[in-house]
């Protein structure tokens, strides 16, 4: 009975707290930087535009985006737009916007991004806005490199003479740690490419135990081993937990830092006067392959919701070529918007070392493998990230040989493959 | 006209029986005393009384009104608990008017209560103070007084001195006996110990093992009890016993376990020739004379002064004490015989434990 | 200095008289009552508290007396159980009852009625191994790699925590000045949420953290805890002791606190020594308090999830992976979410538990009825 | 260890401290900086600046870099202290470092740019609190609204399981009933599933209620705990019977005796549990995170993760949250604390 009363006396306390709008829209958004202020920010142009409706930008822990969402959609009680970057993986829920928007006008402007959201079914829907593109490349502290007099090595490297360098910088300035990739299965999926993986072949299927994987695998679990990799960021984690080095890199305890574009505006705004650094994109392998991993993040509607031609009026909203150059200046992001790439983007108060940055990995774009494109687009790669991660650390710390971890990486995607079904 | 009233009354926990079907009528302002050892069923008695305990057979009436089915608050009792059961977080007139709130009292009417018992028991300069900053006897004030101040048909007292010293215990019978004179109530009350049930009962009920071995009057019980174990149990000394046999010729001869020989009177027993017997005499009717029919072996002398025991043995171990006015000459380690008047023997049948009376 | 509130010597007993025990109390003896002493809410607090929730508590009085009526006294128990029942039934049987259900079902689907029915295939793929001891020969290497740490943690965790509890609560039972302050000390990480618990803590002992700087002042230099397999376990560990000892040293203090003293003093008066005081007195009358300790501890030990998982991320390797880990990853966390094992090896874990608090009252069964 | 067993005895009336005193106290003064040091490092740490953090060794207290403002300079200068070389003893500020030579000026002589080697120069410090940790938190969302959605939610998630938990508490410690030990097995037996097991079927359970994206769904699961109703038993138990009986006889309903007999003094038991159940509440994260995704019905735990990105963490900010989240529970702790010890009771043999 108290339970009632209760239920009844606070029933009326939380009753402001949501007025009954004609239509709302909920906005599932997460933030590395300052993306969610932004979009707040120019929906209220939306909103000002179109009366009645409110768009309410929810900004949450990216872990609910990752582990909570699928399972709301699942139940039905998902949000109605939200950015997401398991792209493929929750197709199933999107709803399309092909009714709704131009479609010609996106696929001119969205082009081969707009295949990483149909997932496994494939088909010509429009599913999402790809509002964030990001490529991996290496952070190089050229002080560093320029205290231990050691060439930079040029732009055609590979991955043996980076690690050479880096090494030989790191032991002339007493650097502790000469190089780090972040702790995921996207970034070491970069160079594995380049090492001759093939990771998702061109039919479509994916394979973690080839050749050249395997001779990543055994190379990474070597210099983790012999010191040129800092073992910090893999070992110092367990199951897929994700894991940067940017901390080191800022402090100047790191020569060389694999990670990608998102960190231009972090260390831009911390590594100040500390150190020069600069951006040389994805050293090559042995192969002759130079391929970082695209990514990025992208904005979704859900069939569930009630207003889906508000929803995609909204997304379109964001796709316009005006606003999508806008926020992505002002978040420091590449574009993925081929107009807006072709364009130019005047990045909003970037130093010259940001905006080089971020030129250059623009310019790396180009030699992003196929096959890169095809494992971002894959619907199953969340899964083949976390057993890369997963498995390659339990060989860097000896749990595993490094044949052991290939097997077992096979084994467990045929697993994955076989529950996703 | 409060008078209470037990049927046959039964309880039983699963299968084990603790009250054997016990018949008791106590009258209207009656002081009634259930005694007994422990495990004898009086404290699970009285709850059964006050309802707090439920009746398996039989059935209570109070005040003409068969009870049984009628929750303890609602049958007008009072208890007053062995351990006090104040309430620990209220003060004492917290205490006191927590039963008056409970069946809506007006707020002036419970001030003027509360403040009449505390006159009545002393406790004024205590109201309010809480049960841990009183001594043993002002929170057996207070437990009393919050039996009082409901002005109920009856009051319980499980126990209620045991927890006090033995001064207090003397002191607060007095007020109990005084209480009861002055409320005119019908009172039950439950003790262990038979001096506090012959100090302070009209009608004394002895329990044993679940059953009533007797029910009457203090000096009834004490003069006539029904039985051995009635007899052992009041009176303090305990009465002495000796077993024997009747002589299979001569009804009025007994033989004595110890060999000795023993005449019986030749009214008022039942015993018939041959029966095994036991013979009972208070210590303070046995008196040490050299042509007494029992040799006992003195074991210990205690000399209070004014008055003497003497313990001892029979040849066959059984154990005697013998009370006697003023100082004793009788010394540790003598051979003495004992003898008493016929008029002061009691005699049992040593099967049933019932006393030999004739009819 | 003494702390407001209790007394160092005060002892929260009320005199215990159970049924069957009070009549045998001192046949005509006279046993002084020991003081009915409690620490209730007192003067303003306990009025005000009452004032505050008494107008409810007579709203729900009504109904409630008229309930005693229809059903009496015994049997409204079950009324004031029902609140507590409907809640457990919906949030924790209801669960366990659908985890049964997912546990025989296959595929990443959430919807039970999505999910094609497997039987007992999940089960068979967990305890599917060439031989158990070696994870490395498991088709689930990752549950029972899972297996053994837990294995590992829970001995060391479990004989750790209840050992420094035990000398934690016999220290503070002795003649303490300042006993409220220390006691509340020992507590204190006890409040703290297991996220932030491994925060300090990381924090603590990172590369660059405090006590690395303390040990390269003392000149023992550094160390890079956290990558090292051995020391990580070490320290999850010794983090979890330190976060959850508080607990149970209240536990097993206000066990000592019962035993009365003069047992001690007749101990003394018998020219026992300390040591065996202690294992003749103090350990067989703890002994049930102990049998609570030692369940709750090993039940909580075997469910460590959150402190270690944000304190190494269950890492290196899998080195501080726990059951529960492993439990949330593959059904939560990773992908594809595996609810079905995952269920399934929640079941495993659930049933050894029970086992194991079986065994537990099984074994103690005699120091108890002792 | 032996010192420890002397205390068994405890007769020693001596006002001299014996040996076994000093251990003991050792011990606890030990046990008092173990339990605290780690708080305080934070507490102190959250009011260090992203590169105080970074210090090694670290400090003590929060230090901040001195600055100097100067003509021609936008930005205020870092001031550093000249160890050696040619201008040693002078305090210079720093224009640019680049590699191991730093650009600096003198104040005095703001023309003059001079060359220093970073060996020969320690900045120039003073004690600062970084508030700006706390502040930019508090200017990056709706604090008062996250603190009352937290609030409510302890508040009330507290009081339901302080009356659900004690009235069942109550029941199974002072009514004999036909299967009580089932119940009471029952309530043990929920101890064996913890929620993290069972978040999938608990949310869609929550779900179907209705109560998804209500505070409501974090409130009513989390009200039933065995831990609180096994609490609250054993310390009933050792409320003595015949007190029920003085009340029964006194006329008191069933329901009386519970909130004005058995609640009062079960009190101190009762502030242990709603320290426990405010401390689950308020840290609680995984559950609101599943349950709460519109931002009005945010925890405060919610709101100082959400901007926990993919891909970046700060210390300062984690720290100064984390601390901020610390502090509502030690106030409570400070004010119930006295209850801890008396609250539990000894669970011997009953």
């Amino acid at each position: 009975m108290t339970h009632l009363k209760l239920l009844g006396t606070t029933a009326l306390a939380l009753g402001l707290a949501a007025p009954a709008m004609a239509q709302e829209i909920r906005f599932m958004c997460y933030s590395d930087g300052n993306e969610c202020e932004v979009y707040d920010d120019v929906l209220t142009r939306f909103e000002a535009a179109n009366p009645g409706v409110d768009v309410i930008v929810d900004v949450v822990p990216y872990q609910a985006i990752l582990e909570n969402l699928p399972i709301q959609l699942a139940a039905g009680s998902g949000p109605d737009i939200a950015k997401v970057t398991d792209l493929g993986g929750l197709s199933q829920y999107y709803l399309d916007l092909a009714p709704y928007i131009d479609r010609a006008y996106w696929e001119a402007s969205f082009g081969d991004t707009l295949g990483w959201y149909r997932g496994a079914a494939g088909g010509d829907a429009i599913n999402g806005m790809h509002s964030q593109l990001t490529i991996t490349g290496a952070f190089v502290n050229a002080t560093l490199f320029e205290q231990a007099g050691v060439e930079m090595p040029g732009a055609d490297a590979t991955w043996d003479d980076w690690a050479e360098a880096a090494r030989s910088v790191a032991a002339a300035t007493e650097t502790p740690f000469p190089m780090a990739i972040d702790r995921t299965g996207h970034r070491f999926a970069g160079p594995a490419i380049s090492y001759g993986a093939a990771i998702v072949a061109e039919d479509g299927t994916p394979t973690l135990s080839d050749e050249g994987f395997a001779a990543f695998t055994a190379q990474f679990v070597e210099w983790n081993n012999d010191g040129t990799m800092a073992r910090d960021v893999w070992a110092g984690q367990g199951g897929a937990t994700y894991q940067d080095a940017a901390q080191e890199f800022i402090n100047g305890e790191l020569v060389f830092y694999y990670s990608g574009s998102w960190q231009v505006g972090r260390m831009d705004s911390t590594v100040g006067d500390l150190f020069d650094w600069q951006v040389v994109g994805s050293p090559c392998g042995p192969a002759g392959v130079c391929s970082g991993m695209p990514g990025g993040a992208g904005i979704v509607g859900f069939s569930a919701t009630q207003h889906p031609e508000v929803v995609a009026a909204v997304i379109d909203f964001l796709a316009q070529e005006d606003i999508y150059a806008e926020v992505t200046a002002r978040t420091r992001n590449l574009p993925a918007h081929l107009g807006v790439a072709q364009a130019g983007v005047e990045f909003e108060g970037a130093s010259p070392a940001a905006a080089a940055a971020l030129s250059a990995f623009a310019a790396d774009l180009a030699d992003v493998a196929p096959s890169a494109f095809r494992y971002q687009g894959y619907a199953n790669n969340r899964a083949m990230f976390g057993i890369t991660a997963e498995r390659v650390s339990q060989a860097i710390v000896g749990e595993l040989s490094v044949e052991d971890a290939v097997a077992r990486m096979a084994a467990d995607l045929e697993a994955a493959l076989a529950d996703a079904q | 006209m409060v008078a209470i009233e037990l049927r046959d009354v039964r309880k039983a926990y699963g299968q084990a029986e603790v009250i054997k079907g016990i018949d008791l009528s106590i009258a209207h302002g009656e002081f009634c005393v259930f005694v007994g050892p422990s495990g004898c069923g009086k404290s699970t008695l009285l709850r059964m009384i006050s309802g707090l305990e439920d009746i398996s057979g039989g059935e209570i009436a109070i005040g003409g009104e068969v009870v049984n089915r009628i929750p303890a608050a609602d049958r007008g009792l009072a208890m007053v608990f062995q351990s006090y059961a104040l309430y620990p977080h209220m003060t004492v007139r917290q205490n006191l008017s927590f039963g008056l709130e409970n069946i809506n009292t007006p707020k002036p009417e419970i001030a003027r209560k509360v403040d009449e018992v505390a006159r009545m028991l002393q406790i004024e300069q205590l109201l309010d103070r809480r049960p841990k900053d009183l001594s043993g006897g002002q929170r057996q004030r207070v437990a009393i007084g919050r039996a009082v101040v409901r002005e109920p048909r009856v009051f319980l007292f499980d126990e209620p001195l045991s927890n006090l010293d033995a001064e207090l215990r003397v002191d607060m019978r007095g007020e109990i006996a005084a209480l009861h004179r002055r409320l005119e109530n019908t009172m039950i009350y439950v003790t262990h110990d038979q001096v506090e049930a012959m100090t302070m009962a009209d009608k004394i009920a002895v329990l044993r093992l679940g059953k009533l071995e007797q029910f009457g009057r203090p000096l009834d019980l004490y003069n006539t009890p029904a039985n051995l174990f009635v007899a052992g149990f009041i009176g303090s000394p305990k009465m002495n016993f000796i077993a024997g046999q009747v002589d299979t010729n001569d009804r009025t001869l007994m033989r004595l376990d110890t060999g000795e020989t023993l005449r019986l009177p030749v009214t008022g027993f039942a015993q018939r020739a041959g029966e095994k017997v036991t013979l009972g005499i208070r210590p303070n009717h046995l008196c040490a004379s050299d042509d007494g029919p029992v040799t006992v072996h003195v074991r210990s002398v205690e000399q209070l002064g004014g008055e003497s025991y003497v313990y001892g043995q029979t040849a066959t171990g059984s154990a005697i004490t013998v009370h006697s006015p003023g100082q004793t000459r009788i010394g540790l380690g003598d051979t003495i015989r004992v003898g008493a008047p016929e008029e002061e023997i009691h005699l049992f049948d040593s099967d049933t434990g019932l006393t030999l009376r004739e009819a | 200095m003494r702390w407001p509130g209790w007394p160092p010597t005060s002892r929260r007993r009320w005199p215990t008289r159970s049924k069957g025990v009070a009549e045998t109390k001192g046949q005509g003896a006279t046993a002084p009552a020991p003081p009915p002493e409690m620490t209730a809410l007192r003067g303003a607090g306990d009025g005000f508290a009452l004032r505050l929730i008494s107008p409810v508590m007579r709203l729900v009085e009504i109904p409630m007396i008229a309930l005693q009526r229809l059903l009496g006294i015994n049997r409204l128990a079950w009324v004031f159980l029902a609140p507590n029942l409907l809640l457990f039934g919906l949030f924790a049987f209801l669960p366990v009852i659908l985890n049964v259900a997912y546990a025989t079902t296959g595929g990443a689907n959430v919807m039970l009625a999505d999910r094609p029915q497997i039987g007992m295939g999940n089960f068979e793929r967990l305890l599917d191994c060439a031989n158990h001891l070696d994870p490395n020969t498991c088709r689930e290497d990752k549950f029972w790699r899972a297996v053994w740490n837990t294995l590992w943690f829970v001995t060391l965790q479990v004989g750790i925590m209840v050992g420094f509890s035990l000398l934690t609560a016999i220290v503070l039972n002795g003649k303490i000045r300042a006993r409220g302050f220390f006691r509340s000390v020992f507590f204190f990480p006890v409040l703290l949420s297991p996220v932030v618990v491994a925060l300090i803590w990381k924090w603590m002992l990172q590369r660059n953290g405090v006590l690395n700087a303390f040990l390269d002042w003392a000149g023992i230099g550094g160390y890079n805890w956290l990558v090292d397999a051995q020391w990580a376990f070490a320290w999850s560990v010794f983090l979890s002791v330190w976060a959850h000892m508080g607990f149970y040293t209240l536990i097993l203090l206000a066990g000592l606190q019962a035993i009365p003293r003069d047992v001690y003093e007749a101990a003394t008066m018998d020219r026992a020594s300390p040591w065996r005081a202690f294992r003749r007195i103090t350990l067989p009358l703890l002994a049930p308090t102990m049998l609570v300790v030692l369940v709750l501890a090993l039940i909580k030990g075997v469910q460590t999830f959150d402190e270690v998982y944000a304190f190494t991320g269950g890492g290196p390797g899998t080195a501080t992976t726990f059951i529960i880990q492993y439990i949330y990853e593959e059904g939560f966390a990773g992908s594809p979410r595996l609810f079905g094992l995952s269920a399934a090896a929640s079941l495993l874990v659930a049933f050894v538990l029970v086992v194991l608090t079986l065994v537990q009252l099984w074994v103690n069964r005699k120091s108890v009825d002792g | 260890m032996g010192r420890t067993w002397e205390f068994l005895t405890a007769t020693r009336g001596g006002a001299r401290l014996h040996w076994t005193d000093w251990a003991s106290y050792g011990y606890l003064f030990l046990g008092v900086f173990l339990m605290f040091f780690p708080v305080v490092w934070l507490v102190l740490s959250s009011f260090k600046t992203e590169a105080d953090l970074q210090r090694y060794p670290p400090t003590f207290l929060p230090y901040q870099q001195q600055t100097i403002t100067l003509d021609g300079h936008a930005d205020p200068l870092p001031l550093f202290r000249i160890t050696g070389g040619e201008h040693e003893g002078m305090i210079l500020a720093q224009l640019r470092r680049v590699g191991l030579q730093a650009q600096m000026i003198d104040p005095a002589n703001p023309e003059e740019r001079l060359q220093v080697s970073i060996r020969d120069y320690e900045r120039l410090e003073r004690f600062s609190l970084a508030t700006e940790n706390y502040s930019d938190l508090f200017g990056r969302f709706n604090f008062l609204l996250y603190f009352w959605n937290s609030t409510f939610i302890t508040v009330m998630a507290t009081l339901i399981m302080l009356l659900t938990n004690s009235m069942a508490a109550f029941a199974l410690s002072k009514y004999r009933f036909r299967g009580r030990t089932v119940v009471l097995l029952l309530v043990i037996g929920t101890l064996m599933i913890p929620q993290t097991v069972v978040l999938v079927p608990l949310f869609l359970i929550v779900s179907e209620l209705g109560m998804f994206n209500s505070l409501w769904g974090v409130i009513i699961p989390g009200a039933a705990t065995p831990t609180g109703v096994f609490l609250l038993r054993q310390y009933m138990l050792t409320i003595p019977d015949e007190i029920l009986d003085a009340a029964r006889m006194d006329k008191a309903s069933e329901w009386k005796i519970y909130w004005r007999i058995i609640l009062p003094l079960s009190a101190p038991a009762i502030a242990v549990l709603a320290i426990l159940a405010i401390m689950w509440r308020w840290n609680d994260f995984l559950w609101p995170l599943i349950v709460l995704t519109q931002s009005e019905n945010f925890t405060l735990q919610l709101a100082l993760n959400s901007f926990q990105g993919e891909l970046q963490t700060q210390w300062s900010s984690l720290l100064a949250m984390t601390v901020l989240t610390l502090l509502p529970i030690a106030m409570v702790f400070m004010f119930l604390q006295k209850y801890i010890a008396t609250g539990i009771a000894s669970t011997g043999g009953k």
